[in-house]
């Protein structure tokens, strides 16, 4: 085989895992499975809600804003994260460790703060 | 520690007021007169130019810090500091425009005072910021504010769609923006501006990769600062966002760019072969932008007869002047030419600009305060009847624009085309002669404001509800008051500012000062005077 | 170098500390009335007003005296450093030295007379306070630009009066053709002062760093040699910026309309003081002029160029202030040919007698508008001799003056300015002899005209409505400052008698100033280039003979010249000649030579063309048509493909981001 | 480890194809922020800019093998989220009175 593919070996194995596993599993299913039709069975299963509807169909504006304010919050933790992963080196260095502390309880203090105004705007109500 | 907090202070106190005033509006009822926030703001402003004042004074020796506890990530030199002082003054004075203002739009909200101080203290951290990582975030902050700001009068639909389109057309430059920063990192694998020059001028760099990188960062620049052609937003924006907004955006915009694009020029790329040619040079780029700029927007101001609109124009104008600051190469005493630093035309011109536009600016928020933002000919004919202090104001600003003898504006044009044609052996005389006869044709319409205020009648059908508002006339009077006492004993902020672009020397590329500057620890750079650098 | 010469410098002036206060003194009258003046009483505004500028006039005198004591150098006063940058240093500094001086007793002089006339003139307007506030603010603009001690000073005053022009030609702005007028002044004027502003830029970078004349003065020198061609370019365009603020071609246009303002600032700023201004400019540099062959040349013929076509255009005037507007110019065309020819003493001792007699006759016209409650049109005068008697005495005095007649002040300054052209046509090009020609053949126009208007106006018959003439009177107030303007009038010309007099007190008064002056001979030799009268005339000839011959000559054409005025026009009304308004001639004059509509044709639409052009071509027609709505009916049909250029501003703008990014990348790899 | 999982982990893809996706990714988007009319379909052609953008940034961090561009793309991410959030807002401003969210509809403010 020539070298320059070897990286992509994994890849194309992967590719036949996947392909493979879902086929085998479909089919086994195919298979094994008793098969008595009914007209409820025959529609996707969807708790009782109506799945069939237009795919045009307006959401209300406020699952967007939730989501964004969630997307926000939820991504100061990729900053938050990496510190606590090094927070034992930072503790070595004893200049460095004040400010290491500090300056995350600066930045949860905003975040914070960021919070209380995000609630006492009213954003976190639903009506 | 708190010593490094010290140095950051102006900061500090603008973050602080910032998120004050968040919280203090929101918890105050609703529908209550929000204009005591703006007092509030104001003095957080007020505090932070002490501050930097005082840091002024601290790095007299010519020395700038660069602290460890901030992992080198800010640079407080006189340039950073300059600038952050006239981006203080700006957003103080337009804050006091908007007190009233805002109740008569009827979007007197709170937030508003909280986004002026962070877009402030966005515009601070960019002529402070010292790697690319923090000079994108800083101007983000700074971004993202103002584009909330521009689309603040949620009823008006020329503001929304002010900010729309500032918006669409901001983060496509943002991305831009960091594509460029990307390539400059992929060429150098730092993101230290520092590194980056030491690498750039070492010859360590993939020089294509650099190179596109260097053109995308100054096309993202080109488009904040409004150099044509990478301009269509400012006059959609400028005439849609609220006039006080306007007034703050025209000039902490432009002076954060400028002064981020410059450190961000000379430290990364100012070594002679990225400044005069052999490989390819960015002074040509800057040439050709700011020839394009000052002539595209002086010819379409011609035409233009709404204020705000033709303000646009003007800055577009203006920045093709205050392009040509960044081609200053001082001369240097030993015969060598200073290639960090700039003069004082940079700084100068750009208090200049911020004065005489806040006021331009707060006339407009006067004349347009109808409801309906209006700043047609009709809005402020006559003017000098009704009103002679805010006709005298607006008169000083358009002639302090024009560049008449005892403005701020003259002064500033005559620093900086002075010391463009004492640097660099004469070779922009062209570029000199270019921009005098510009600032000459833009006196017809700057004149013609002046014209219509003075010597029209007020319009029949719509006569003037002049806005009353005692902060905003403080604010209006206080910036063509600066702006004649610049233009009359401009000494000491010109050598302020001279010290403050010499101030690049020491805290760029330390490259090509490797006699000099080699010395310097990571911590603190070296002390040199301004002196030895200087002709004089 | 720059040490040495502030060494010198040093040593040539003495400091005056009233100086500052002969600046500042209008500028405190124009604050003090400009911010008060509406709430304080009319007197008090006059006591300010009128009051700053007397003061101002006695501090001259006294400064003057002093300057006259000195033995050598000039009076100077710093005020503080200006602004200093790079090799740049400048000062606001005055300086006071011979040439000023004469300026300076001329502007506070004549400037008191025509505020002390205001008072009755301006008595019943309701912008009495503004009008003395503008005017204390032209004053103070006109000390700045004659006293400033370096080029930016004079800038400074240079740019004001134009400024305070503009302000008061559309004094009674409720007209909004005299609010035009203004704009128009003001846009000729920056022409000029573009030009002016390009060379002193120029000038600065190849004079190291200084601005300052005492110091331009010795740099002048070394430029001569070594940069000749850029010096000739410093002067000509310098000589563009005299020809905006003193009205001569091809700028001159601004001026006939400028008399849209009231009278008095027609007599102070459009006939004394300020349109002089280019002609100071000019004897104030007169180092780097004498240096440039080429430049005086072109000075020389458009001096005399426009002092003959104005004098032309005048004969066919029928406002009183026209013709005396185009007389005006026609004067300066006489000072700047003077220049020109290197006639520098004939250029400052014309100025100062044309301010003299042009002020009395702008008075005079103002009296008799005065008394005729605005009648302009010399139609519809005559007779006035027996109404206003003291204007009738003082009008005729001016008007022989300025014609020419032995014994009255124009014809001593302008016999010289003749004598000079004629003597010195043999240095330079050849074209100086058209120049004393051409300003011969003005001198006889303006003999003519003068008195036509003076005919017109104060002999024959009445020819206006009888209630006007019932009520035409003559002021006291105004009285006086045209008595004191007749006298200077008829006097005035004894600074300056004729060479074989040897009595020429101007000449060596001047001395210092216009006296030595590095220069080089046709043949290349460097020389001390002296002015005429000097001790050592090198380049010029004195000939008693001559002298009196053009003497003769220029007498001669002026007695024809109102011989011919007279036999035409003082007649009863019904055998006035009949203008011949068909005539091609009468046409292209009353037309002003078509000048206005070929600058219409010429500059002004194409300019407001290209703005509209760019506005639509770009803004509606690139982005609008092209992009996003041109697209819709013929790129629509080549395929969706180019469906990008229909989506709507915002995207079209990023498309021209993209698009310049592409183009920066491309230039630059 | 097995020698083949040794052999991958020793043979890097080459920079320049992650460049080339990258870039590809930044033309798409950009040609979505230049086409696309309706306003929340542009929001997203910046946020593929952005990515594109993040995808290079790694590939030059592996490149170079230090840390830089991880951290700038996090800060990249978080930037983008609170672009996204104004953006909605404005959006949502901009259906408010035009009761539409087209791009082109803004044509208010010309000349």
């Amino acid at each position: 085989m020539d070298p320059n593919y070897a990286p992509y070996v994994p890849v194309v194995i992967i590719g036949i895992l996947v392909v493979g596993l879902a086929a085998v599993i479909l089919l086994a299913n195919r298979f094994l499975g008793p098969r008595r039709t009914t007209r409820e069975k025959a529609i996707p299963y969807e708790s009782g809600v109506d799945p069939v509807s237009t795919p045009r169909q307006r959401f209300s504006v406020k699952f967007y804003m939730t989501a964004m304010l969630f997307l926000i919050f939820d991504l100061e933790v990729v900053f938050i994260y990496p510190w606590a992963a090094r927070y034992s080196e930072f503790l070595r260095d004893n200049a460095f460790a004040p400010i290491a502390f500090w300056g995350m309880m600066f930045f949860v203090t905003i975040l914070s703060l960021g919070l209380l105004y995000e609630w006492k705007r009213g954003a976190m109500d639903w009506e | 520690m708190v010593d490094d907090l010290l140095l950051i202070s102006p900061l500090l106190i603008v973050t602080v007021m910032g998120l004050v005033s968040l919280l203090v509006g929101v918890f105050a009822p609703a529908g209550s007169f929000k204009g005591w926030l703006a007092f509030l703001t104001s003095f957080g402003f007020l505090a932070a130019l002490g501050a930097c004042y005082m840091l002024w004074h601290e790095t007299s020796a010519g020395a700038a810090f660069s602290s460890q506890s901030f992992h080198y990530s800010l640079t407080l030199d006189h340039f950073g500091l300059a600038l952050c002082g006239v981006i203080l003054l700006g957003a103080l004075l337009a804050t006091l425009t908007a007190v009233h203002y805002l109740p008569a739009q009827k979007s007197d909200h709170a937030e508003y005072y909280a986004l002026i101080a962070f877009s402030a203290l966005g515009m601070m951290i960019m002529v402070m910021a010292a790697d690319l990582l923090t000079l994108f975030v800083a101007l983000e902050v700074m971004s993202i504010s103002i584009y909330i700001l521009a689309g603040f009068k949620r009823d008006s639909s020329f503001s929304t769609e002010s900010a729309m389109k500032y918006f669409i057309l901001g983060s496509f430059a943002s991305a831009i923006l960091l594509l460029g920063i990307s390539f400059t990192y992929g060429a150098t694998g730092t993101i230290s501006m520092r590194e980056i020059g030491l690498a750039v001028a070492g010859g360590d760099a993939h020089s294509e990769l650099a190179l596109f990188g260097m053109v995308m960062l100054i096309v993202a620049f080109g488009f904040k600062i409004a150099a044509a052609p990478f301009h269509m937003w400012t006059p959609d924006v400028y005439e849609g966002a609220p006039a006080s907004v306007t007034g703050f955006m025209a000039v902490g915009v432009k002076a954060a760019g400028f002064g981020a694009l410059a450190r961000l020029l000379l430290t990364c790329f100012g070594a002679p072969e990225y400044r005069d040619g052999s490989a390819v040079s960015w002074e040509t780029l800057i040439v050709i932008l700011a020839v394009i700029s000052m002539c595209a927007g002086n010819l379409m101001a011609l035409a233009q007869k709404n204020l705000k609109r033709m303000l646009a124009y003007s800055a577009i104008a203006h920045t093709g002047y205050l392009l040509m600051a960044l081609l200053v190469v001082p001369a240097s005493s030993d015969g060598e030419q200073a290639l960090n630093a700039l003069g004082g035309g940079l700084v100068f011109y750009l208090l200049a600009y911020t004065l005489a536009n806040v006021a331009a600016f707060g006339v407009a928020a006067a004349v347009g305060a109808r409801g309906v933002e209006d700043a047609g000919e009709e809005a402020y004919a006559g003017l000098a009847g009704r009103d002679p202090m805010l006709a005298f104001a607006l008169t000083i600003a358009m002639l302090s624009l024009l560049g008449i003898p005892l403005t701020a504006g003259f002064m500033g044009k005559l620093t900086l085309f002075g010391e463009l044609l004492s640097s660099g052996g004469g070779e922009y005389l062209w570029l000199v002669v270019v921009a005098v006869v510009n600032s000459v044709v833009s006196a017809y319409y700057y004149l013609r404001v002046v014209m219509v205020a003075y010597m029209q009648d007020e319009s029949a059908e719509k006569p003037i509800a002049l806005l009353k508002s005692a902060p905003l006339r403080v604010a209006v009077g206080v910036a063509a008051i600066l702006t004649l006492v610049f233009g009359i004993m401009p000494n000491k902020a010109i050598n302020a500012s001279t010290r403050a672009g010499y101030s690049l020397v020491h805290t760029s590329n330390p490259a090509t000062y490797g006699a000099r500057v080699s010395a310097a620890k990571p911590a603190i750079t070296s002390t040199v005077e301004p002196k030895d650098v200087a002709h004089r | 170098m720059q040490t040495g010469n502030a060494v010198e410098s040093a040593d040539f002036f003495t400091h005056a500390e009233l100086l500052p206060w002969i600046v500042l003194l209008p500028l405190l009258g124009a604050a003090i009335n400009g911010l008060f003046g509406k709430r304080m009483s009319k007197g008090a505004v006059t006591f300010f007003g009128v009051g700053s500028v007397v003061a101002a006039f006695v501090l001259s005198c006294i400064e003057v005296s002093r300057l006259a004591e000195l033995e050598s150098g000039a009076l100077a006063s710093t005020l503080w450093t200006w602004f200093s940058s790079f090799e740049l240093h400048i000062d606001i500094a005055f300086s006071l030295d011979q040439l000023s001086a004469v300026l300076l007793l001329v502007v506070t002089g004549v400037g008191s007379l025509i505020h002390i006339f205001s008072i009755g003139y301006m008595r019943s307007d309701e912008g009495y306070w503004k009008y003395f506030s503008y005017l204390n603010l032209f004053m103070f603009s006109m000390l700045l630009l004659i006293l400033g001690k370096n080029l930016l000073v004079l800038f400074v005053g240079w740019e004001g009066v134009g400024l305070c022009s503009y302000l008061l030609i559309g004094f009674w702005f409720k007209d909004m053709p005299k609010a035009e007028a203004g704009q128009k002044a003001f846009v000729t004027n920056r022409v000029g002062d573009l030009a002016f502003l390009i060379g002193a830029f120029i000038l600065l970078f190849y004079s190291q760093g200084t601005l300052d004349f005492h110091e331009l003065k010795q740099t002048a020198a070394s430029m001569h040699t070594d940069q000749p061609v850029e010096l000739t370019i410093v002067c000509l365009l310098f000589l563009v910026g005299a020809c905006g603020k003193s009205a001569q071609i091809p700028l001159y246009v601004w001026l006939p309309d400028a008399m849209a303002g009231p009278t008095p600032v027609s007599a102070l700023i459009h006939a004394a003081t300020m349109v002089t201004a280019g002609v100071y400019l000019m004897v104030r540099t007169n180092f780097m002029f004498s240096a440039s062959e080429t430049a005086m040349t072109v000075v020389a013929i458009v001096g005399a160029a426009t002092a003959l076509m104005a004098a032309t255009i005048a004969l066919v005037q029928n406002d009183i202030k026209k013709v005396l507007a185009y007389s005006t110019v026609s004067q300066i065309g006489f000072m700047v040919a003077a220049v020109g020819v290197g006639g520098y003493v004939a250029a400052v001792f014309h100025l100062m007698t044309h301010a003299f007699f042009k002020a009395c006759l702008f008075l005079g016209a103002g009296s008799v508008i005065h008394a005729l409650h605005h009648e302009q049109d010399i139609r519809k005068m005559g007779a006035l001799k027996k109404k206003l008697k003291v204007t009738r005495w003082s009008f005729l005095i001016s008007c022989l003056a300025i014609a020419g007649i032995p014994l009255f002040s124009g014809f001593f300054s302008k016999d010289e300015i003749l004598f000079t052209a004629f003597t010195t046509s043999h240095w330079g090009a050849d074209p100086k002899m058209y120049v004393f020609g051409m300003l011969l053949l003005a001198a006889f126009c303006t003999a003519f005209y003068m008195f036509r208007l003076y005919f017109l106006t104060f002999e024959g018959e009445y020819r206006g409505d009888k209630h006007t003439w019932d009520h035409a009177h003559e002021e006291t107030v105004m009285n006086i400052p045209l008595m004191v303007l007749g006298f200077l009038a008829a006097a005035g010309g004894l600074l300056g008698l004729p060479h074989f007099t040897h009595a020429h007190f101007l000449h060596g008064w001047l001395q210092p100033v216009l006296g030595f002056v590095k220069g080089k001979a046709p043949d290349g030799t460097p020389l001390e280039f002296i002015q005429v009268g000097g001790e050592n005339a090198f380049t010029y000839v004195h000939d008693t003979n001559t002298e009196l011959m053009l003497m003769g000559l220029s007498v001669l054409v002026a007695a024809i010249g109102i011989l011919l005025a007279w036999r035409l026009y003082k007649r009863p009304a019904s055998e006035l000649p009949k203008a011949p308004v068909d005539a091609w001639w009468h046409r292209l004059l009353s037309n002003k030579y078509y000048v206005d509509e070929f600058y219409d044709a010429t500059i002004v639409r194409p300019l407001r063309g290209t703005a509209n052009l760019l506005h639509k071509v770009v803004d509606v027609g690139l982005i609008d048509g092209l992009l996003v709505k041109g697209p819709a009916k013929t790129l629509g049909k080549i395929g969706d493909g180019l469906r990008m250029f229909q989506n709507g501003d915002v995207q079209a703008y990023a498309t021209v981001v993209v698009v310049g990014m592409a183009a920066a990348l491309f230039f630059i790899v | 480890m097995t020698p083949l999982l040794a052999s991958m982990s020793q043979t890097a893809i080459p920079l320049s194809w992650y460049l080339a996706v990258a870039l590809i990714l930044f033309a798409i988007g950009t040609i979505g922020v230049l086409t696309r009319r309706n306003a929340l379909v542009v929001l997203m052609s910046v946020e593929i800019l952005l990515n594109a953008v993040n995808l290079t940034f790694l590939a030059f961090a592996r490149h170079h093998d230090n840390m830089d561009g991880h951290v700038v793309t996090f800060f990249v991410i978080a930037v983008a989220a609170a672009e996204a959030a104004v953006g909605l807002a404005l959006v949502l401003g901009i259906f408010r009175h035009n009761r539409s969210v087209n791009v082109d509809s803004m044509t208010a403010l010309r000349n």
